[in-house]
């Protein structure tokens, strides 16, 4: 079994309506020394290896659904699970 | 085994740990002499600390519940089902209730308000209703400190977030910010649905080898005994006692309702009853279909669908989790049943049936682990009459009017307007979809919402209201105030009031001066009821309403309903235009 | 003129579309499933608003793999009309039949109000029932409604005249105010408005109402010609 | 300056409803190999130094505003950044 992390966060140019919203509710908490926030989406994926190399396989999925690419781009890291 | 932390009968007794769950030690007393002649496993005895909570048996408000004006010709369906039911005429119905979410939401904002929509939303499709509407009534401490800013927001954002994916548009509501309200606020929910009249659904479970079927969402771990934990007290010491926080996903019941409804219009002659998984899940729905059936009901806890490994039969009967549904559907039409569920993707497994007699039996892996008459869960709880005693506060208010001295109207009424009760609500109801379904003909902003019923010249005038501040002043007449106010709003729309729900929010009836309160405002509500030929059609009670000794005001919400026979006749609360004359009736 | 209008689990504005082209425009239209796979027998498809599979991932991102969405490919290749409105706009992009992509509104909640609207293209087959540069308003019920896309493609759209719908006051922070575009084809149409709740009076506005007279009109034509 | 990568995911038992439909789709998608996919948030959140040290302050900031503790938990690495 391997655990795939997967780490979507919007493009440099594209402003982050809710990343934003977060910035915001902490400098009303007080946290004026808070510069930026990006708020972006965070996957744990469990797999077992498929038909192709699990690497080849996330990085399809992330292109296909996870991420939108027009607007977002994702990193992740696989690492292999004990059983 | 999967029992080893569970306490055997006696450890139990001897631990008194069925007091964690809610139960008193009397209660524990009656079951173990009156109901069962035998010390209750640990299963058992949580059942009964399920279906014994206030929550689920009313044990504190039914004399008070009692006093309701429950009346009327137009009542087809009174207090008692998942939901009140009233005749406007053509065959077609109104279906409508109200449901409390204070403690989740005080806990969870956000998933606290969600999963008290989702929850009054089943209790009218489970009517055989199609929901057509919802309302909110909130109450939250004045919006001065980050804390309740934050609790404003999130159960806003909550209640819009449940509603608008489920695609029921959110029609009115009111908000009101008091100090009182700080520790403890107030979210209550209320649903309207439409039927005709043929649907109408019961929930019950007869006819001796009939399948009882679970639908929807798999049942997890969350919310375990959320029903003891609705009915209890806050206050900080307790803070730990956070097990009960659930996730609502209006997705899968938006995936439920349209099912539950095809089966509803489609199945009807193999369906018997249906009834949603509300406080105390499992237990309770199937607990009270059987037992106002008159029949016994046998389950099998391993044909549950599970989303964790491991449960014990505890858990399974007790969890909350959310977006499920049970059925009773006639021998051998189960797989015309299941077939429905399984277009829509969703999980549906027959879980046990109907039996002669009256015991309530539970297996889990081979055994089994509950053997209980199911009247002594569904019905026979203790009732208690709390002692009243008229709070001193009401002894020291002075006899003297207050006389307002204004000097400078313009300013007094700009100050007035400034107060966050009396200023617009609409960056609030702003983030609700007030319109889809296409039938909304009044948005939130006027005195009541009017929601037109399609095909029809008719349509419904829908408002909540009242002020805890004339309740804490005198609750008496604060209730009929309320139910005043209500009849109000839906006049100025319109229409003519037809029945009312209420969510009655109140403090500790332990304390006599809370019950008080309590008893009292009902006397108000009924009178009111009585006057203005509203009966009281379904309802909920959520007491404890404290946090570190302290109550809220007295909060009875009232939701009322009424119809508009023409469409000609829907009227608006804002001046048309310059120029028109401005009268001022009443006294 | 026969519509189809798809229903994805958990679209909820499905049987308000049905509704207004069938009991208002009295045109013939059906529900069909996001199973099907053949959409030949109807002269135009309208993606419902709602909230597909949840819009738990983003919105739209899962409807787009549904297999009518296969069939909306075709359809929109035999270049007949397909319009999507408010989480069908959103799934068109998605699908990548429309330029960009919807993203959160600026104020990070949802909206529900009506909006201004200006019509800045009337030669479409859904808009020319308007006056050139007509003022609407139409209910807006978003989340996720804030058009973005790259200069290139503003560009683009700019220059083919693709952007259809304007916000007067940009209730969300799209892109250079942009409510609703075209593809360069002309044949896919993208909005977040909700036409289909403006088609009654007595639920507030009728100017939704040119569109499907728009459609109706142009079709009406073909077949007589 | 430093960057705060904050990770905040559901405890166990609670219900998943996003990850739940990404796993759905992703089968339906023909990745059936995968076993289980978590939806959670992920933070990047610049700060200059505040009144207590970077760490003190982001565990706050997580208990008070960016996880709800009673269904969520968290994690996070902080690194400075350079200038
Ligand atoms: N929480 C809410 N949800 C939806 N609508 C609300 C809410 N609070 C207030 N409203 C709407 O705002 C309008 C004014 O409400 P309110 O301030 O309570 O006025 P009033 O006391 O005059 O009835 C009403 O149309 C009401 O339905």
């Amino acid at each position: 079994m391997y655990l795939a992390k997967v780490y979507v966060t919007y493009k440099e140019s594209i402003l982050d309506p809710k990343g934003e919203a977060v910035h915001d509710a902490l400098h009303r908490l007080g946290y004026t020394n808070v510069d930026s926030v990006e708020l972006g989406k965070y996957f744990e994926i469990k797999l077992i290896a498929g038909k192709q190399p699990v690497e080849a396989e996330v990085d399809e999925m992330c292109d296909r659904l996870l991420a939108n690419v027009n607007m977002e781009s994702y990193r992740y890291e696989i690492t292999e699970m004990e059983a | 085994m999967l029992k080893n932390n569970e306490l055997t009968p006696e450890a139990l007794r001897d631990s008194k740990a069925y007091q964690e769950w809610g139960l008193t030690d009397a209660e524990y007393q009656l079951i173990a002499d009156d109901v069962l002649g035998r010390l209750p496993n640990y299963t058992e005895a949580g059942l009964f600390s399920g279906m014994w909570s206030e929550h689920c048996s009313y044990k504190n408000s039914k004399p008070v519940l009692k006093k309701f004006w429950t009346q009327g010709e137009q009542v087809l369906e009174g207090p008692g089902e998942g939901a009140g039911i009233i005749d406007i005429g053509d065959g077609q119905a109104v279906v409508f209730k109200a449901e409390s979410h204070n403690h989740p939401s005080a806990v969870e904002p956000y998933e606290g308000a969600a999963t008290g929509v989702g929850g009054i939303i089943r209790d009218i499709f489970s009517m055989g209703a199609r929901p057509i509407a919802l309302l909110d009534s909130l109450r939250f401490g004045e919006p001065t400190d980050t804390h309740t800013k934050y609790l404003i927001e999130q159960v806003v954002a909550g209640i819009g977030g449940y509603g608008n994916c489920i695609g029921i548009p959110t029609i009115g509501g009111d908000t009101v910010f008091d100090a009182s309200y700080q520790k403890n606020p107030l979210v209550n929910a209320m649903c309207v649905g439409i039927l005709n009249q043929a649907d109408i659904q019961k929930g019950q479970a007869t006819g001796i080898g009939n399948a009882v079927i679970y639908v929807g969402a798999k049942t997890g771990r969350d919310g375990i005994n959320g029903a003891s934990f609705a009915s209890a007290e806050f206050n900080d010491a307790k803070a730990s006692q956070r097990s009960a926080v659930q996730v609502g996903d209006p997705f899968m019941e938006k995936l439920l309702m349209e099912a539950c409804l095809e089966v509803i219009h489609d199945h009807r002659d193999v369906l018997i009853g249906i009834q949603d998984m509300g406080a105390a899940g499992l237990v309770s729905s199937s607990a009270e279909m059987a037992s106002k059936a008159g029949s016994g009901l046998k389950m099998n806890l391993d044909l549950v669908p599970q989303r964790e490994s491991g449960m014990t039969a505890f858990e399974l009967m007790l969890s909350e989790s959310q977006e499920r549904m049970l059925l009773c559907v006639k021998a051998g039409a189960e797989a015309e049943i299941v077939q429905v569920f399984e277009k829509y993707g969703l999980d549906a497994v027959t879980i046990g049936e109907v039996t002669a007699g009256h015991q309530y039996q539970l297996w889990h892996h081979d055994a089994l682990v509950a053997d209980v008459p199911v009247d002594a869960l569904a019905t026979k709880a203790p009732v208690y009459q709390r002692e009243k005693k008229r709070p001193s506060r009401l002894n020291k208010q002075s006899h003297h009017q207050f006389m307002p001295r204004i000097v400078d109207a313009t300013g007094a009424l700009k100050k007035l307007l400034q107060q966050p009760t009396i200023a617009s609500k609409k960056a609030l109801y702003n983030t609700y979809d007030s319109q889809v379904q296409t039938n909304t003909v009044v948005k939130p902003g006027s005195d009541a919402g009017v929601i037109r019923i399609r095909h029809t010249d008719k349509a419904l005038a829908v408002t909540t209201d009242v002020n805890g501040r004339y309740l804490y002043l005198n609750p008496r007449v604060g209730g009929e105030i309320a139910v005043a106010e209500a009849a109000r709003n839906i006049v100025a729309s319109g229409g003519q009031p037809l029945g009312i729900t209420d969510c009655l929010n109140f403090g500790n009836p332990e304390k006599p001066e809370q019950f008080y309160d309590l008893d009292e405002s009902a006397m108000g509500i009924a009178r009111a009821c009585q006057l203005f030929n509203t009966p009281v059609i379904s309802g909920n009670v959520s007491l404890n309403n404290e946090s570190n000794g302290e109550a809220i005001y007295p909060t009875p919400m009232i939701g009322m309903v009424g119809l508009i026979k023409h469409q000609r006749d829907i009227t608006t609360q804002d001046f048309k235009q310059a120029g028109d004359a401005v009268y001022v009736l009443g006294e | 003129m026969k519509f189809a209008v798809p229903v994805f689990p958990g679209s909820n504005c499905d049987h308000d579309m049905v509704n207004a082209l069938r009991d208002i425009l009295k045109a013939d239209a059906d529900l069909v499933p996001a199973t099907t796979t053949d959409l030949t027998a109807y002269d135009a498809v309208i993606l419902p608003g709602g909230f597909s599979y949840g819009d738990y991932l983003r919105s739209g991102a899962i409807a787009r793999f549904a297999p009518v969405m296969t069939a909306v490919q075709a359809f929109a290749a035999t270049g007949k009309p397909v319009m999507g409105i408010c989480n069908g706009f959103q799934i068109l992009t998605e699908a990548g039949l429309l330029p960009g992509a919807l993203q959160a509104n600026r104020s990070a909640q949802f909206i529900c109000e009506t909006s201004d609207l200006i019509v800045r293209n009337v030669e479409t087959q859904f808009t020319s029932d308007y006056a050139a540069e007509a003022h609407l308003q139409l209910p807006i019920a978003h989340g996720e409604g804030n058009y973005y896309c790259d200069e290139a493609t503003l560009a683009e759209l700019r220059a083919n005249h693709q952007i259809v719908f304007e916000y007067v006051d940009n209730p969300n922070g799209s892109v250079a105010n942009i409510a609703g575009i075209i593809n360069r084809q002309g044949n896919v149409l993208g909005m977040m408005p909700h036409p289909e709740r403006a088609v009654e009076a007595i639920l507030g506005s009728t100017d939704g109402l040119g569109i499907f007279k728009s459609l109706l009109a142009r079709h009406e034509e073909a077949t007589h010609a």
